[in-house]
């Protein structure tokens, strides 16, 4: 491993912003853009639930889509994580969490759904009277 | 006032509990008195109690896990003894005292045994492996160190004060719901574990900042020991697992005190999801377990084998593989409830997967071996063991994997086997290899070889009797935690387990002998050049024991097994730095704040308990009372004068020097 | 094991009392299927099955890691520090050659063996029913701590005591009064949890006569161990006798009957001559309670009663 | 050995590598800081995991509402959009406080800290409130799984809420009582990405339990 980029990889605390924002004026700005974006956001989402603009079945994979838009838009203006090489580190260890969260979510969803699938149903336990 | 607590709490009926708890109290009385009586104290809480020196927290650590040993072994002998009577309903344990047994001899082992022992070895050695002065938080470790012994506490206190769990080691719901376990038994299982499941947490955060943030200049990550890389896979899992048992402990919790309905049997509660997330915290957890022994095994096979770890990027690389995989594969535990055959074989295959870079590492020790001067003090005995016991517990547990056997298998003792069969033949020969491989530098004396060496003999004997048998009866249909039988062929089986276990008794009985008669030779055992095995990574560079600031000028690493690199150089590659480089050294202060929260959450976690509310708040403000007057505190750091630290260092050099000549 | 005997088993019981086998595998094998009972002496195409795919896999195992054994005991041995005729290769830390060799050797086992498992778990799979004609329906009910089996098809239902005809397929559902169990008769083949308010499927059928142990495969508390029972598996023609005589048997399995099995404790052999129909549905449903476990106070100085004052 | 023939090999001239010099470059409090915001950051990814346990298996019971209401009769939109904005807002003042210790400006950072504490409390409040009024309504959580995994989802995250606001007001005590020492701002740097996350986490909950359920 290249020696340079593993321990310049050290260089920001993950919710530290040390390019740009130089002035305090400039480092308000950057969370009052955030903020918005994530006023704009929340918005649509619950907009969008209640309304018949979208396919219905469709409708919590959009929220689902808009979540996570809003997500990384509090990742990088409120946190500061960005895909420079300065937060290797940081994006590692989350990657790592999100891994680990999906596969107990998905992985969950899909025993237990497949559990549940596998119950014998109660109009076959009735079938068996006769 | 005092809740649920009475004078009835007291097994006064129960002459095994009651003489155990006598014993208990007795000893920690004469401990207690001693230490007083020999004024012994002020130095034991300054020194020790309130350190936030990470070898003196790993210490601490393998001593809770070595007392804690000797408490669920004694459960395990009881265990063996009541199943080799109990034909026909012999025995003499009734099935509410046998299935407390069981239930306690699982969870102390593994959260109070295996743990804190893994995670002790890590603390004291991962620093000085990487060439730096401490842990990333030196004050959270020993907050972490408490919490776990406060765990430990409460689980003993449950001898004594009220019952343990009867619903095995994970508290299956809903035998564990209040419907079907009324007592305070469950309540002492899940508030333990919840307190210690935060320490261990903490241990874990605290591993992977400091392996990630903190190594000596040039110690990138592929120079790093291999018992770093499992260390940082170990605490890696520690920090994704633990979550998610503290939060299903939290939801059979709200079952149990505010009626709601997770896992219950009325209101659409579910207990698959129960066995589904308890296992998604268990199945990492092995591995929480073996990696760090993987770690210390590719040690010790290096250093005795006088060479190289054989195939090192190969290792890393399999080490993380299983730190990956290992969170993918939780259902196989409960192949037999139900799912279908495309689930069960996926998770079944991805089970398997795991046996490629397990298997890897194995070839790799033994190719560590090849064209090596092997030297057979104990650590390689124990490492030795290992690759023998572990390939046939990887065996019988790919066996396990495969769902069609699982169907046939699971549960019983042929699965009790094969469990014993990795945790003990991997993490526990591991952690002795690591115990006695380190002794020397933590305490600057070895421990005794013969001793150990009987030691060793006596255990694995033991293990093949006691869990070879077990196999057997596993095929023929015996299943697990059974307080009685009626099959008269089990007994023979059951009897040669039990002599098995006798042969362990006698290994620990020569463990102990082994530390004491250690301690009074400690002169003829004496190891002045910190350097007794002839090692290769920069723990063995420093003096034994090490000074508090562990190296007097951080290392300048340059590459791999950088201490054993710079023995083959020259003297000169050795020789002392230069008076300018020794600099003043800045220690974090020792702290109370651990055990003084550790005190509080036992105190709350038996008022809980119990029942007994105004307890848990007052316990509650006077922990966040302590953070916040250790938030208050002024003086953060001590400091070592450079003149301090260059004159140990210097007499360090002089006395390796002088041992080498 | 006596009452083993009593149905007059053919073959391996007759080896008992079992000698402690010998250390080589296939006597211990032999040993095992010579104590009686088992895994490794299955009297139904399931445990056949399992048992075949248990042994495969194993010896592929074995032809692995039986070497690793020995090299592991040879390497140690020859590279003694004391041995003056070994190589001292302290450099020698990596060889892309046996690197390949090293991640290839498990990789191939593991694809044989992951091919066994998914041709076994598809055809194994507990839910697939079997092949053949006149099935007998169980259902299963574990109770603190006991089994009811009940025969829909015949309105009759047994309690630690299963009856069944040989050469035909079995359906068993499965769910549990109280607390988790599993059913398992080691020697027909695989187990399944059983579970309040679900209900599993298992599928097995004896292709030989004789009474075989079945047990209770997951702790459900004081009782637990007394959680076995025997199967009968006869002739067709001996099940419709059975039948008929367990239509004479004057007990009724209704809500009452139900309530009453459900209290913690042990039971002996009961054979109900009628059942309410929907009893097993309701139970299920949940629209009748589960069992109650300890309710009334055991006597028990380690759960206080009342709170001090 | 590889990582030899990458480095300076052989020579042991004094510090060769780059770590010395970066080691130089930054000081003693900027490396503790990043060890502190990192090691904090490992917290978080483990309780964001926590928060995925218990959503998943709130996920896995949603229908389990033994005869009882279901999401989309029991949540109020409108409250839970007050709750969102009020969060929202927070970690925008969070923000701001955050800058005003970065640039040393004590009443920016009070002052947004006692905005971010009013804010929070009014959330909590608010769900306290809508808690009570379920509960009052005959669904609590005991009454069936899916209301158990449902408060048990949302109380964690205020519980998380709480504790933050418990901390929050430690630091604006212990930075008047203190100023702005180096460990001081970590805790602060500690404190914020703390007060984010769970508003991240709770971005999740609004789009994935309650807009979701309303949706289903």
């Amino acid at each position: 491993m290249n020696e340079e980029r593993d321990l310049a990889a050290d260089d920001v605390a993950p919710g530290d912003e040390f390019e740009g924002a130089g002035s305090l004026g400039a480092a308000v700005r950057s969370y009052l853009v955030g903020f918005l974006l994530a006023i704009v956001l929340t918005a649509v989402s619950f907009y969008l639930a209640r309304s018949t603009l979208v396919w219905e079945p469709s409708i919590p994979i959009a929220l689902s889509v808009l979540a996570i838009a809003q997500m990384g838009v509090h990742l990088v203006f409120f946190l500061h994580i960005t895909a420079g090489p300065d937060s290797v580190n940081n994006i590692m260890a989350l990657a790592f969490g999100l891994l680990i969260v999906m596969l107990l979510v998905f992985g969950s969803l899909w025993i237990m759904a497949n559990l549940d699938h596998n119950m014998l149903p109660m109009d076959q336990i009735l079938n068996m009277q006769r | 006032m005092w809740g649920k607590l009475s004078w009835a709490a007291i097994p006064l009926h129960e002459p095994i509990a009651i003489v155990a708890s006598a014993v208990v109290l007795l000893v920690l009385a004469g401990v207690v008195g001693w230490v007083l009586v020999r004024g012994h104290f002020a130095y034991l809480w300054k020194q020790w109690l309130t350190s936030v020196d990470h070898k003196r927290i790993g210490i601490m650590y393998v001593v809770l896990a070595l007392v804690m040993l000797l408490r669920g072994f004694s459960d395990a002998i009881l265990m063996r003894s009541q199943q080799a009577l109990a034909l026909h309903g012999g025995g003499y344990l009734p099935p509410e005292h046998y299935d407390q047994i069981f239930s306690a001899h699982g969870t102390i082992m593994i959260f109070f045994v295996a743990m804190p022992f893994v995670i002790g070895l890590m603390n004291f050695v991962v620093p000085l492996q990487l060439g730096v002065r401490d842990v990333a938080f030196p004050v959270l470790n020993s907050v972490g160190f408490w919490l776990t012994a406060a765990g430990a506490l409460l689980v003993n206190v449950s001898l004594m004060v009220g019952e343990f769990a009867r619903t095995g080691w994970l508290a299956y719901p809903p035998l564990s719901e209040l419907t079907y376990s009324p007592g305070v038994g469950v309540d002492y299982y899940l508030w333990a574990l919840q307190i210690s499941g935060i320490g261990t947490l903490i241990a874990g955060i605290n591993l992977v900042t400091t392996i990630l943030k903190l190594r000596a200049p040039g110690m990138n990550y592929l120079r790093m020991p291999m018992f770093c890389w499992t260390a940082l896979a170990s605490s890696l899992l520690m920090v994704a697992a633990f979550p998610i048992l503290t939060a299903t402990f939290a939801m059979l919790l709200l079952d149990r005190y505010l009626g709601f309905h997770f896992f219950t049997n009325e209101a659409g509660g579910n207990v698959m999801m129960y066995v589904n997330l308890i296992w998604a915290w268990g199945h990492p957890e092995v591995y929480i377990l073996v990696l760090p022994a993987f770690g210390i095994y590719s040690e010790v096979f290096a250093t005795f084998s006088r060479k190289a770890l054989f195939g090192y990027r190969s290792m890393v690389a399999a080490t993380m593989a299983i730190c990956l995989v290992s969170f993918m594969v939780w259902l196989h535990h409960f192949f037999t409830m139900g799912a279908g055959a495309n689930v069960n074989t996926a998770f079944g295959i991805a089970t398997m997967v795991i046996a490629v870079p397990t298997g890897v590492k194995i070839f790799n020790w033994l190719f560590t071996m090849y064209g090596g001067r092997l030297v057979f003090a104990t650590p390689i005995l124990w490492s030795l063991a290992f690759v023998v016991t572990f390939v046939i517990g990887g065996m019988t547990g790919v066996l396990l994997a495969a769902p069609p056997a699982d169907f046939v298998l699971h549960n019983s003792v042929f699965l009790v086997a094969h469990f014993h069969n990795v945790i003990i033949g991997g993490t526990l020969f591991g952690a002795f290899a690591g115990y006695t491989y380190w002794f020397p530098k933590a305490f600057g004396f070895r421990l005794h070889d013969g001793l150990g060496k009987a030691a060793f003999w006596c255990w694995v004997v033991g293990f093949y009797l006691a869990f070879m048998p077990l196999y057997a009866l596993g095929l023929t249909g015996m299943t697990r935690r059974l307080q009685h039988y009626e099959v008269a062929a089990w007994q023979p089986w059951l009897v040669v387990a039990a002599v098995g276990a006798a042969f362990v008794l006698a290994g620990i009985g020569f463990q102990v002998a082994q530390l004491v008669v250690s301690i009074r030779r400690r002169e003829a055992l004496r190891d002045v050049s910190g350097d007794p095995w002839n090692g290769r990574t920069l723990e063995w560079s420093t003096a034994s024991p090490p000074p508090s600031f562990n190296f007097a000028v951080l290392p300048q690493v340059q590459g791999q097994d950088d201490f054993w690199r710079r023995k083959q150089l020259s003297d000169a590659a050795l020789a002392s730095p230069a008076d300018e480089e020794y600099q003043d050294i800045h220690l974090p202060r020792n702290s109370a704040t651990g055990i003084v929260c550790a005190f509080f959450a036992s105190v709350m976690g038996f008022a809980l308990v119990w029942h007994i509310w105004w307890l848990v708040g007052l316990a509650f403000l006077c922990a966040y009372a302590t953070f916040v007057k250790l938030a208050w505190r002024e003086q953060q750091e001590d400091s070592v004068p450079a003149d301090l630290a260059r004159e140990l260092d210097r007499a360090h050099r002089a006395a390796r020097q002088g041992s080498a000549a | 094991m006596e009452r083993r005997m009593l149905a007059g088993q053919p073959g391996p019981a007759q080896g008992y009392p079992c000698r402690i086998p010998k250390v080589v595998l296939a006597t211990v094998c032999l040993g095992l299927a010579a104590c009686g009972g088992g895994v490794l002496a299955p009297r139904g195409p399931v445990g056949h099955a399992e048992k075949m795919i248990l042994i495969d896999s194993l010896v592929i195992m074995l032809a692995i890691v039986v070497p690793t054994i020995l090299a592991t005991a040879a390497f140690a041995w020859w590279y003694r520090a004391g041995n003056a005729r070994s190589r001292y290769l302290p450099d020698w830390d990596y060889s892309g050659k046996v690197e390949l060799v090293v991640w290839f050797i498990p990789a191939l086992v593991i694809i044989l063996l992951a091919g066994v498992t998914w041709i076994g778990s598809h055809s194994l799979d507990p839910a697939k029913p079997l092949q053949g004609t006149g099935t007998v329906e169980v259902q299963v009910v574990s109770l603190d701590w006991k089994w009811l089996f009940i025969y829909p098809q015949y309105g009759v239902a047994s309690v630690n005591e299963l009856t069944v005809p040989t050469r035909a397929p079995l359906h068993f559902s499965l769910t549990s009064a109280s607390v988790m169990n599993a059913f398992f008769v080691p020697q027909l083949g695989s187990m399944i949890y059983t579970m309040n308010g679900m209900v599993t499927q298992l599928n097995l059928e004896a292709d030989a006569a004789g009474t075989y142990e079945g047990l209770s495969a997951n702790y459900s508390g004081a009782g637990f161990s007394d959680m076995h029972f025997d199967v009968h598996a006869v002739s067709a023609q001996e099940f419709k006798t059975w039948v008929e005589s367990a239509r004479g048997a004057p007990r009724r399995l209704d809500e009452a009957a139900y309530l009453a099995l459900g209290q913690q404790g042990t039971s002996p052999v009961l054979v109900f001559g009628s059942t309410d129909p929907q009893l097993f549905e309701r139970l299920v449903a949940q629209s009748l309670p589960p069992g109650p476990g300890p309710a009334a106070p055991v006597p028990d100085a380690k759960q206080p009663r009342a709170k001090a004052p | 050995m590889n990582a030899v023939a990458g480095g300076a090999s052989g020579a042991l001239r004094a510090p060769t590598g780059h770590g010395k010099k970066l080691e130089d470059r930054r000081t003693h409090d900027q490396s503790k800081r990043i060890i502190a915001g990192y090691g904090f950051w490992i917290f978080l990814i483990s309780d964001i995991i926590l928060f995925s346990a218990f959503f998943a298996t709130y996920a896995v019971l949603t229908d389990s509402t033994a005869g009882g209401a279901g999401g989309r009769a029991l949540f109020d939109l409108k409250s839970v959009g007050i709750e969102t904005g009020c969060l929202l807002t927070s970690s925008l003042t969070c923000g701001l406080a955050a800058v005003g210790s970065r640039f040393r400006r004590s009443d920016l950072f009070q002052l947004a800290m006692a905005a971010t504490f009013v804010l929070g409390a009014a959330f909590i409040a608010l769900e306290v409130h809508e808690f009570a009024r379920m509960v009052r309504a005959g669904n609590g959580p005991t009454r069936s799984a899916f209301l158990s995994a449902f408060f048990a989802l949302i109380g964690c995250h205020g519980l998380h809420v709480s504790a933050g606001l418990l901390w929050l007001l430690t630091m604006m005590a212990q930075v008047r009582a203190r100023g702005y020492r180096p460990e001081i701002l970590r805790r602060i740097l500690c404190f914020s990405l703390f007060w984010h996350t769970l508003d991240i986490v709770w971005i999740g909950l609004f789009s994935l339990v309650y807009l979701v359920g309303v949706a289903r």
